[in-house]
């Protein structure tokens, strides 16, 4: 139970879902009173989940305000919530930006209000849920369900190719994460093997003794999914096509906080689940982040849609959050969820910015603007900070969980530090090449000349946005501290277990397919009698 | 040359019997006439039941013949109506001229 | 001579009693109903019905004693009475009471009302239960037939169209065809043990009789028997066209019932009468399964008529079940129990959509035909959304839980490969059942209906039984894929009586 | 108290350019202005007690607390204010203060007059928090933050394409730089567990081993960093682009403060440095290579700030050489004194930009001595103590490095840095009589608009040409001057500062002395009195000339270097790999699957034959495995 | 004595039967079916099935082929292409591929089969002390009732289907 006895973090998936339902029951054209509503809803989650971090214990690693209810008890899993350190930021994130997400959308939606609020109070319940989440099924009941709003929201009122986008997003979440759902079946079937229980709650799950060669199989299946999610090069391309597909406050949402759920589920997930093989993978995932760091960094150079630019920095940035989590030492894991928060602010707060030259110009393509400094010299100072937060610049949110990162990731390898650090400046290379073409020089296009600057309610989004820029920049430690206790446990779990370099990697699994059984058990169907009727006798 | 008839002279008259039926089927496009080739393979079935019914001096066999038959009418008296009613609408009674569903 | 009648113990005739004797009132009732009331067969027959499952819900507990394994049979094995048959009696009885809900809505429009058409509904899902129950493998395949012609006759149901007429003979031509295979597999088993009784059969081989060749091969024909009626890669190929030109009511009946039928007989046989043929069997049907689940969901990426796209679906969806089937064990065999259950909700719930927002007499038959609809019939396209994103297996639904259990229980069995394949699969499948979603929600209306999110009624209403098992079967989609604990355990009780 | 020295320019930033716009003109400029008196005051003031302390245990700090605390790291908001901040203070607020005051005037027509005076005001916090951070990190806050202003304020008036390029390219190529030095600084706390000055410099003799192989990685990596803020070979590419922004911002920002930063981070590392030899001597050389490098291509070029920004170059080249040898006080000594003529250099040509509208050619001035008496006469100062003329500060600074670099025994080096001295001689004057002497080369335009600058420009430039001219003798005599002295106990006690004996350095001095003198000789001769002649000498040497007046192509080097293959391999990246590799695979999957799907509904022929004959092969195929398998 | 009986109906039915699926006019098919069912019968005689050897005369060849002729006449099919001439290769290659193995996979088992000693209570004396129909009687009306009554079923369902579909 929670220290305020109330099962709070319930309330935040029920409030929404049940602001969702009553949404259902207002006429759909009434429409304002359907706005502040979603905002009011989405609002009151977020002032209570404000409850949840003032009554987080810093001191404890382990899971609080836990809540336990029967569910499905014939396969052992069951409704089982609870906040730590590591989730803790993320659950914030989320209830911080869907207001926002919300109210930006105020403008930008002019058509099926409701249905479109509908789909963002589901969002937020789902979103919640998964960093909440400490069953297994549970947390894949919310990681796909999640998945449905987002659809919509993209599917409907994105953009041109909004269909392609959306399937194409839905398609690579679904493929990566059912075979993880075969993982998580198997990761309980073998604890249940060791001891005869049979659950899926995580916490019992966790340091269970999994053969190292099957930790390898599992292993992949989980980071498939966590790595198409958040997402690693080579399967990011949806990213992209959402991002540029999605209206504003998807993109949000979609860079905010759906983006941590893979790295998040690393985290959760993965790492302590399989330590011996994370540390095996270690050296491959750390390669595919640094690639993403650098690939996504030079792609992003070249776009010339603003929001496809912020989609590819998303990968390298993602890529640095990856590299912190698999350095597997404090610093670096700290970092990697501080750097989560951050880039859910700057990533989300530069999708609201470049949402709001769209609704103003009705394109996002860089060549059309140009010289809007001039004309827009709020927006101008909201945007520099938001880049330069972006690109790390130090005082600022981003530095502090980019320079931890690196500091700890040079602790486990100085190649890998030193190459993201080239990220580093990549970095300020594109956002930097992109803010001359969009925000200097001469407007290339006499629209531009006639905007109107943003106005309060934009300013009411970006605000809470800037201002935890600046405060997250100059003070972390109140963040920080509440990880401390639940990263140092992490890290204690998984830290230790040998790492192995690539080739041996490849051995291991080469080895483990050519293991008669293995491959058998693989490849072909089971060859032992097997009376169907033994285990009802 | 024993006196009486093996079963399996039976068997292999009734197998080769199906076998027919069902090259039948394959290869007439005439629906009645694909009709009567299952009624071959039906009869051949029963062929197999009564011997059966013969060789293990059970009467299980001969009953079941009749269900079969039961069964056999009632798919022929079905299936000519639907021939029927499906004549009504279109003049032909080659399968591989009904064809409108596919794919 | 004199006739000597049996000791017969009526329990197990019980549940089937009101399904045949509301066959023949409704056949009956038909006659003399005056014209404008002809829809009081169709209650009628949804009383029948109820009273089948309450009279299944009433056996259930006393024909479960706790302690023994409580079976009980009806005469000379002909008919068995268990949980395994009373689960079915209960997912066949509900999938019937869905039938009649949106044939009535659909034989409004579609075709003259036919007291005919209730009863024919009876008397397949007579069949069906039989087909359930049967102890004797003679009343499995008389079970089949009966539910067979009845349905052969359904599909011809709307004689004035050419295409329904091409629907009945496929079905009948074919039918027959699988029919004559699987009446011969019985036909050696016989003359291999000597008898039909499936009880008899397990005794025969339990005695030391290795299975021979001739056993083999009626085996291997019987499974093509279910093979076929399960539609399962290479026997499915009738599915599609017969789905498609089946009235739609039918079409979402023989989905949703056939699978039902043909699993639970398909169940008992596998799993009483030949255990030891079940490691051959299990690897045939790997293969079964793998190509099933593949050829379904590939060849319903290409369609562009709703109907055919469910028939493929349907296919995909056989392709699960007989992964839950080669995975074996009281787990796979419930997951079946609890998958039945969750895909004759979706499908029918799919098919009452499709009614409920039918044109007038057009139907929306085509993909197309969808689009918009979103906005025009929000609740029914909502609805519709849910059982594309169960059927795809997205939660939280009763699709996903049902996925769940199928590959948690291939992974029990140890088939890792069966289940990779398997939720590859369902992802493949997530993308034809998006589409729906994605025409309906994300493109344009043609047609001038009006849009509800601007605040339009609609134009024509939909029919009220329509609606009501679109209703039903989206909350129990939902249900089951919240709170799926309490049907599992049912279909695990059921599972655990049927050995023996 | 040590911290409200930055913050105070910071809240006058955020108020002038928050709500600057609403408050009368008058008193945004009374904040902008007044929150570097402040600062100063306060400087002063902390100088004071400094300077009330015992010689060897000068030091004040003041914590705000914790900044980032992690695992078993942490680091703090923290201050210090010992010798070495407080010249550093003292010469940003001071030199700061009187840029502030001189662009009153000279920015009074900008309609972005608020915005430069909240960057202006930004930039000296963020200097100032460079200057007065107790730890790396936090001195890297100000670090980056000083790039930031700097970025801005060449972007200043962004409108303008060359100086939003320009303002890109400043940044990136210092974050160039900076990427080295973060990786310097996380080496750093994986070697000390800490960034606090006082642990790293304290322990560094325990942790680090002379000469050791990571000693010399770690401060290169430092040094890199300091190149790029410090404009060094071969990061320096930026400064000369960087005299897009207003004029004010060349004085302060590329001139004096910022890009002096590198030498005060050198400086302060300096027991690093010490442990290191290979890097010292890796420093005293691109410090000596930048400062002929530069000379020699500020001797050639026509845009008055140009030639000055190259003068800027060539004298943190000096400052580097003079680090490099282990004469750290001299190279601070230098850095203050060149503050002083290098503001006044720019902010009389500001003055004269002013005058002329805009223009910058110095072809296209001269004679302007006669029109601009005051502006002239400063700029005559802030030469001759660029020049090193005695007694300008200059000479002094000067000489003190380079007699240190003798004395450690660079004798190449002492030699670069004379030839230096000869350039700088021969490029200053070039420009002071192009520009200000001989006859008017103006056209009817520049003459209508000439005019001298109003009091608060003349005011700084007298005081800075003050400055010039008398801040020298703070480091007299050599090696044992005020300075000197009180900058002593900072550096470590090894470093070899004038060990020459005084007669030599006097030799010396006046080498170095005649040089420069022998450089304005020529410049007189050249373009003075034979305009005609320089044109010769070009035509002379022409790829000598060509090579110098195109700055060696470097940026052309670097653009095709380094931005194109970027640039290309970027796009290459982004439209064959991504989209058609890594995109295409995952579209081809989905097409794939598709076309399997297309062909086996082919096999639907909706012929009932076909589906029979599918039944019977499958039936076939199951029986024949089911039977016959064994 | 047996196999004087056998034989020519054995090569009577398999006769008969080959002719059905070959000969292009649908009558000649009926007729043709018919003699097999006659075939049939007469082995059933043989196999002591009196009752079913009746019931196929009565059922088959009275009733159903009957139904089959009326339906021809009434439709007046006309001729079909010989097999060989109507079908792509392809598919008649590998059907008829299909067809021979098949035919193997069912004769050989069959054929090897051998019979175990017979357990069923229904021997010859039995049966001929009950009669085959008596005793066909008694079992389709106690063991085999319920099929029995399914049967019923299926007939009503194939009249009302008849009736529904053929009617106009």
């Amino acid at each position: 139970m929670s220290p305020t006895g109330g099962p709070i973090l319930s309330m935040l998936i029920i409030i929404p879902l049940c602001g969702a339902l009553v949404l259902v029951c207002i006429d759909g054209a009434r429409e304002a009173l359907i706005k502040r509503l979603a905002l009011a809803i989405s609002s009151l989650v977020f002032l209570l989940s404000l409850i949840v971090y003032a009554q987080f214990d810093p001191a404890t690693a382990g899971m609080q305000f836990v809540e336990r209810a029967p569910w499905i008890d014939s396969i052992g899993s069951s409704y089982l919530l609870g906040v730590d350190g590591i989730s803790l930021p993320l659950l914030l994130l989320t209830t911080f930006l869907t207001p926002i997400a919300i109210l930006a959308s105020f403008s930008g939606i002019t058509s099926r209000v409701k249905a479109y609020m509908i789909c963002m109070l589901l969002l937020q319940a789902g979103m919640i849920g998964v960093f909440v989440a400490l069953d297994l099924i549970l947390f894949y009941l919310f990681w796909e369900g999640m998945l449905i709003p987002m659809y919509f929201l993209i599917g409907v009122w994105g953009g041109r190719r909004r269909v392609y986008a959306t399937l194409k997003f839905v398609l690579f979440t679904m493929a990566g994460s059912v075979l993880m759902l075969l993982a998580m079946i198997a990761v309980a079937f073998l604890h249940q093997g060791s001891t005869g229980r049979s659950t899926f709650d995580l916490l019992e799950l966790i340091g269970g003794s999994i053969p190292y060669g099957t930790q390898l199989w599992l292993f992949a299946a989980f980071a498939l999914a966590f790595a198409i999610k958040v997402p690693m090069f080579p399967f990011h391309t949806w990213l992209p096509d959402a991002h540029v597909e999605a209206p504003t406050a998807g993109s949000v949402l979609l860079a905010g906080v759906l983006l941590k759920m893979g790295t998040y589920g690393f985290l959760r997930f993965a790492l302590p689940l399989f330590p011996e093989a994370a540390a095996a993978f270690t050296p491959l995932i750390s390669v595919l982040a640094v690639i993403g760091i650098l690939y996504g960094a030079l792609v992003a150079m070249v776009q010339d849609d603003l929001k496809r630019l912020v989609a590819y920095s998303s990968v390298s940035h993602l890529g640095f959050v990856m590299l912190g989590i698999f350095a597997m030492n404090v610093q670096a894991v700290e970092g990697s969820i501080l750097q989560m928060v951050n880039h859910g602010l700057s990533t989300g707060a530069l999708f609201l910015l470049v949402g709001m030259i769209y609704e103003r110009r009705h394109t996002r393509m860089i060549e059309e603007f140009g010289g809007l400094s001039r004309v827009l010299p709020r927006f101008a100072l909201c945007f520099l900070v938001v880049t330069m937060s972006s690109i790390g610049l130090p005082g600022l949110n981003g530095f502090v969980g980019e320079f931890l990162i690196l500091a700890g990731t040079f602790r486990a390898h100085k190649g890998f530090a030193i190459l993201a650090a080239i990220g580093i400046i990549l970095a300020a290379v594109y956002m930097l090449w992109m803010w001359q073409r969009v925000m200097w020089g001469q407007s290339r296009r006499a629209e531009n000349l006639t905007l109107n600057d943003i106005g309060r309610r934009e300013m009411a989004m970006l605000m809470p946005i800037i201002l935890l820029i600046l405060w997250i920049g100059l003070n972390p430690n109140p963040l920080l501290r509440r990880m401390d206790a639940s990263v140092a446990q992490l890290v204690e779990q998984v830290a230790g277990s040998p790492k192995a370099d690539l080739p041996l990697l490849l051995r291991g699994f080469a080895l483990q397919g050519l293991q008669p059984e293995f491959a058998h058990a693989i490849f072909t169907p089971n060859s032992q009698p097997r009376n169907p009727c033994e285990s009802w006798n | 040359m024993t006196a009486t008839v093996p079963l399996n002279a039976y068997l292999i008259l009734s197998a080769a019997l199906f076998v027919i039926g069902v090259a039948g089927v394959l290869i007439r496009r005439n629906v009645l006439v694909i009709f009567m080739a299952i009624e071959l393979m039906l009869n051949a079935v029963n062929l197999t039941f009564v011997a059966f019914a013969r060789f293990l001096h059970s009467m299980d066999g001969q009953i079941i013949v009749l269900f079969v038959m039961a069964v056999a009418a009632a798919e022929v008296a079905i299936g000519l109506a639907i021939i029927i009613a499906l004549h009504r609408n279109k003049e032909s009674m080659n399968v591989d001229e009904i064809n409108l569903l596919k794919g | 001579m004199e006739l000597i009648l049996p000791q017969i113990d009526w329990a197990p005739f019980v549940p089937l009693a009101p399904v045949a004797i509301g066959g023949l009132t409704t056949l009956t009732a038909e006659l003399f109903l005056p014209p404008g009331r002809k829809h009081l067969v169709a209650i009628l027959s949804l009383i029948a019905l109820a009273a089948a499952i309450l009279l299944s819900i009433n056996s259930w507990g006393p024909v479960l004693d706790p302690d023994r394994r409580m079976v009980r049979y009806g005469i000379h094995d002909s008919v068995v009475l268990d949980r395994f048959s009373l689960f079915f009696y209960l997912v066949l009885g509900l999938i019937g009471v869905l039938t009649i809900l949106l044939s009535m809505g659909y034989l409004h429009n579609a075709a003259p009302d036919q007291g005919e058409y209730y009863s024919l509904v009876l008397f397949s899902v007579l069949g069906m239960m039989l087909m359930a129950a049967g102890g004797d493998l003679i009343v499995i395949f008389l079970g089949l037939e009966t539910f067979s012609l009845a349905l052969y006759t359904l599909a011809g149901f709307r004689k004035t169209e050419l295409r329904s007429n091409e629907s009945a003979l496929k079905y009948l031509l074919l039918g027959a065809f699988a029919s004559g295979f699987f009446l011969y597999g019985i036909a050696l088993i016989y003359g291999a043990t000597g008898t039909t009784i499936l009880r008899q059969i397990t005794a025969f081989l339990a005695d030391g009789h290795p299975p021979e060749p001739l056993f083999l091969i009626g085996g291997g024909l019987l499974l093509v028997g279910f093979g076929f009626k399960i539609a399962s890669v290479p026997f499915h190929m009738w599915a599609p066209d017969v789905y498609e030109g089946a009235p739609t009511s039918v079409t979402a009946f023989m989905i949703a019932g056939t699978k039902a039928a043909a699993f639970a007989a398909f169940l008992r046989v596998f799993l009483l009468a030949l255990p030891a043929l079940h490691m051959r069997w299990s690897a045939a049907i790997w293969v079964l399964a793998v190509l099933t689940m593949t050829v379904g969901n590939l060849v319903a990426l290409v369609q562009s008529n709703i109907k055919r796209m469910f028939a493929y679906s349907s296919i995909a969806h056989a392709g699960y079940l007989l992964v839950a089937l080669v995975a074996g064990g009281s787990s796979g065999i419930a997951s079946i129990l609890f998958y039945l259950v969750a895909y004759a909700l979706m499908n029918l719930g799919a098919f009452a959509v499709i009614i409920a927002v039918q044109d007038g007499e057009r139907e929306r038959l085509l993909l197309t035909d969808y689009a918009g609809l979103g906005w025009q019939r929000p609740v029914l396209a909502a609805c519709m959304a849910v059982f594309m994103f169960s059927l795809s297996g997205i939660p939280p639904t009763a699709g996903f839980m049902g996925k769940l259990y199928i590959f948690s229980a291939a992974l029990a069995g140890d088939y890792p490969g069966l289940a990779v394949i398997g939720v590859l699969n369902s992802v493949i499948s997530v993308y034809f059942y998006l589409r729906v979603i994605v025409i309906m929600y994300m493109s344009e209306a043609a047609s001038p209906l009006p849009d509800r999110s601007r605040g339009q009624a609609p134009a024509v209403p939909a029919s009220a039984a329509a609606v009501l098992a679109v209703l039903v079967s989206v909350l129990g989609t939902l249900h089951l894929g919240l709170f799926p604990a309490r049907l599992l355990d049912l279909a695990r009780q059921s599972v655990s009586v049927i050995a023996g | 108290m040590i911290w409200l020295i930055p913050i105070i320019p910071l809240a006058g930033s955020l108020i002038v350019g928050l709500i600057g716009r609403r408050m009368p003109r008058t008193l945004a400029t009374v904040i902008a202005c007044g929150t570097p008196s402040l600062s100063l005051l306060l400087s002063v003031m902390a100088f004071v007690r400094l300077l009330q302390m015992p010689a060897e245990g000068r030091l004040l700090r003041s914590s705000i607390g914790s900044w980032i605390a992690s695992g078993d790291f942490s680091v703090s908001f923290g201050f210090l204010f010992d010798p070495l901040s407080a010249i550093m203070a003292l010469v940003v607020c001071g030199v700061g203060l009187l840029i502030h005051i001189y662009s009153i005037g000279y920015m009074a027509e900008d309609r972005d007059y608020h915005r430069f005076f909240a960057l202006l005001n930004l930039f000296l916090a963020e200097m100032l928090v460079l200057v007065l951070a107790d730890n790396y990190l936090l001195l890297f806050v100000g670090w980056e933050g000083v790039g930031l202003c700097s970025y801005l304020l060449i972007g200043f008036w962004f409108e303008r394409p060359a100086a939003a390029s320009a303002g890109t390219k400043a940044f990136l190529v210092n974050r160039i730089g900076d990427g080295a030095m973060v990786v310097g600084l996380i080496w750093m706390i994986l070697l000390f567990g800490s960034v606090d000055f006082q642990t790293v410099l304290t322990d560094a003799p325990t942790v680090l081993v002379y000469g050791s192989v990571t000693a010399s990685l770690l401060t290169l990596l430092l040094f890199i960093g300091a190149t790029g803020k410090s404009a060094q070979l071969p990061l320096y590419v930026w400064l000369p682009d960087a005299m897009e922004g207003p004029t004010p911002v060349s004085a302060l920002i590329h001139a004096a403060t910022m890009v002096t930063a590198g030498i005060y981070l050198v400086a302060r590392s300096a027991p690093l440095f010490q442990l290191a030899p290979v890097s010292l001597e890796i420093v005293a050389w691109v410090g000596g290579l930048t400062a002929l490098y530069a000379a020699s291509i500020a001797l050639v070029q026509t845009d008055i700030k140009r030639i000055i920004a190259y003068s800027t170059i060539s004298q943190l080249g000096y400052m580097f050489l003079g680090l490099g040898v282990g004469a750290y006080a001299a190279g601070i000594f230098h850095l203050m004194t060149h503050a002083f003529f290098k503001a006044l250099l720019f902010l009389s040509a500001g003055s004269v930009i002013h005058a002329l509208a805009g223009e910058q050619d110095i072809r296209k001035m001269g004679g302007l001595r006669q029109f601009l008496r005051v502006t002239a006469g400063s700029f005559l100062v802030g030469a001759l103590a660029n020049a090193g003329i005695a007694p300008f500060a200059g000479f002094w600074s000067k000489d003190e490095i380079l007699a240190a670099v003798y004395a450690s025994g660079h004798g190449p080096l002492w030699v670069i840095g004379a030839l230096t001295a000869a350039g700088t001689g021969l490029y200053m004057f070039r420009l002071y009589f192009l520009a200000f002497e001989g006859k008017s080369r103006l056209d009817a335009h520049m003459l209508s608009h000439l005019h001298e600058a109003p009091w608060s420009m003349r005011l700084p430039l007298v005081l800075l040409a003050l400055g010039s001219a008398t801040v020298g003798f703070v480091g007299v005599p050599p090696g044992s001057g005020l300075l000197q002295r009180f900058l002593g106990p900072v550096f470590p006690a090894s470093a070899h500062e004038a060990t020459a004996e005084p007669t030599s350095e006097v030799v010396l001095a006046v080498a170095v002395l005649a040089m420069a003198v022998g450089g304005i000789v020529m410049a007189y001769r050249y373009y003075l009195l034979d305009p005609q002649r320089s044109e010769a000498l070009a035509a002379r040497y022409p790829a000598l000339y060509r090579t110098f007046f195109h700055k060696y192509w470097v940026d052309e080097l670097y653009e095709t270097a380094v931005v194109r293959p970027t640039v290309t391999s970027a796009r290459t990246l982004s439209e064959l790999f991504d989209a058609r590799i890594v995109d295409g695979s995952v579209n081809g999957i989905a097409a794939l699957a598709a076309r399997a799907g297309s062909l086996l509904r082919r096999l639907q022929t909706g012929q009932v034959p076909t589906y029979i004959l599918s039944i019977l092969v499958g039936a076939v195929v199951l029986l024949g495995y089911l039977a016959f398998s064994g | 004595m047996e196999w004087l009986v056998f034989v020519p109906l054995a090569a009577m039915a398999l006769v008969t039967a080959v002719l059905v699926i070959i000969l292009r006019n649908p009558v000649y098919c009926a007729l043709s079916l018919v003699g097999t069912f006659f075939a049939l019968s007469g082995i059933y005689l043989l196999l002591q099935a009196q009752f079913v050897a009746v019931v196929q005369v009565i059922v088959y060849a009275g009733a159903i082929m009957v139904l089959f002729l009326f339906v021809v006449m009434l439709l007046d099919l006309g001729h079909e292409l010989p097999a060989w001439l109507q079908r792509d290769r392809p598919r008649l290659l590998i059907g008829a591929g299909a067809v021979a193995i098949l035919l193997l996979e069912l004769v050989i088992p069959v054929g090897s089969w051998t019979a175990r000693a017979p357990h069923g209570p229904q021997t010859s004396e039995v049966v001929g002390a009950a009669g085959n129909t008596q005793l066909v009687g008694r079992l389709l009306f106690t063991e085999f009732l319920v099929p029995f009554e399914i049967t019923s079923i299926i007939l009503l369902i194939a009249i009302i289907g008849a009736m529904v579909l053929a009617r106009r």
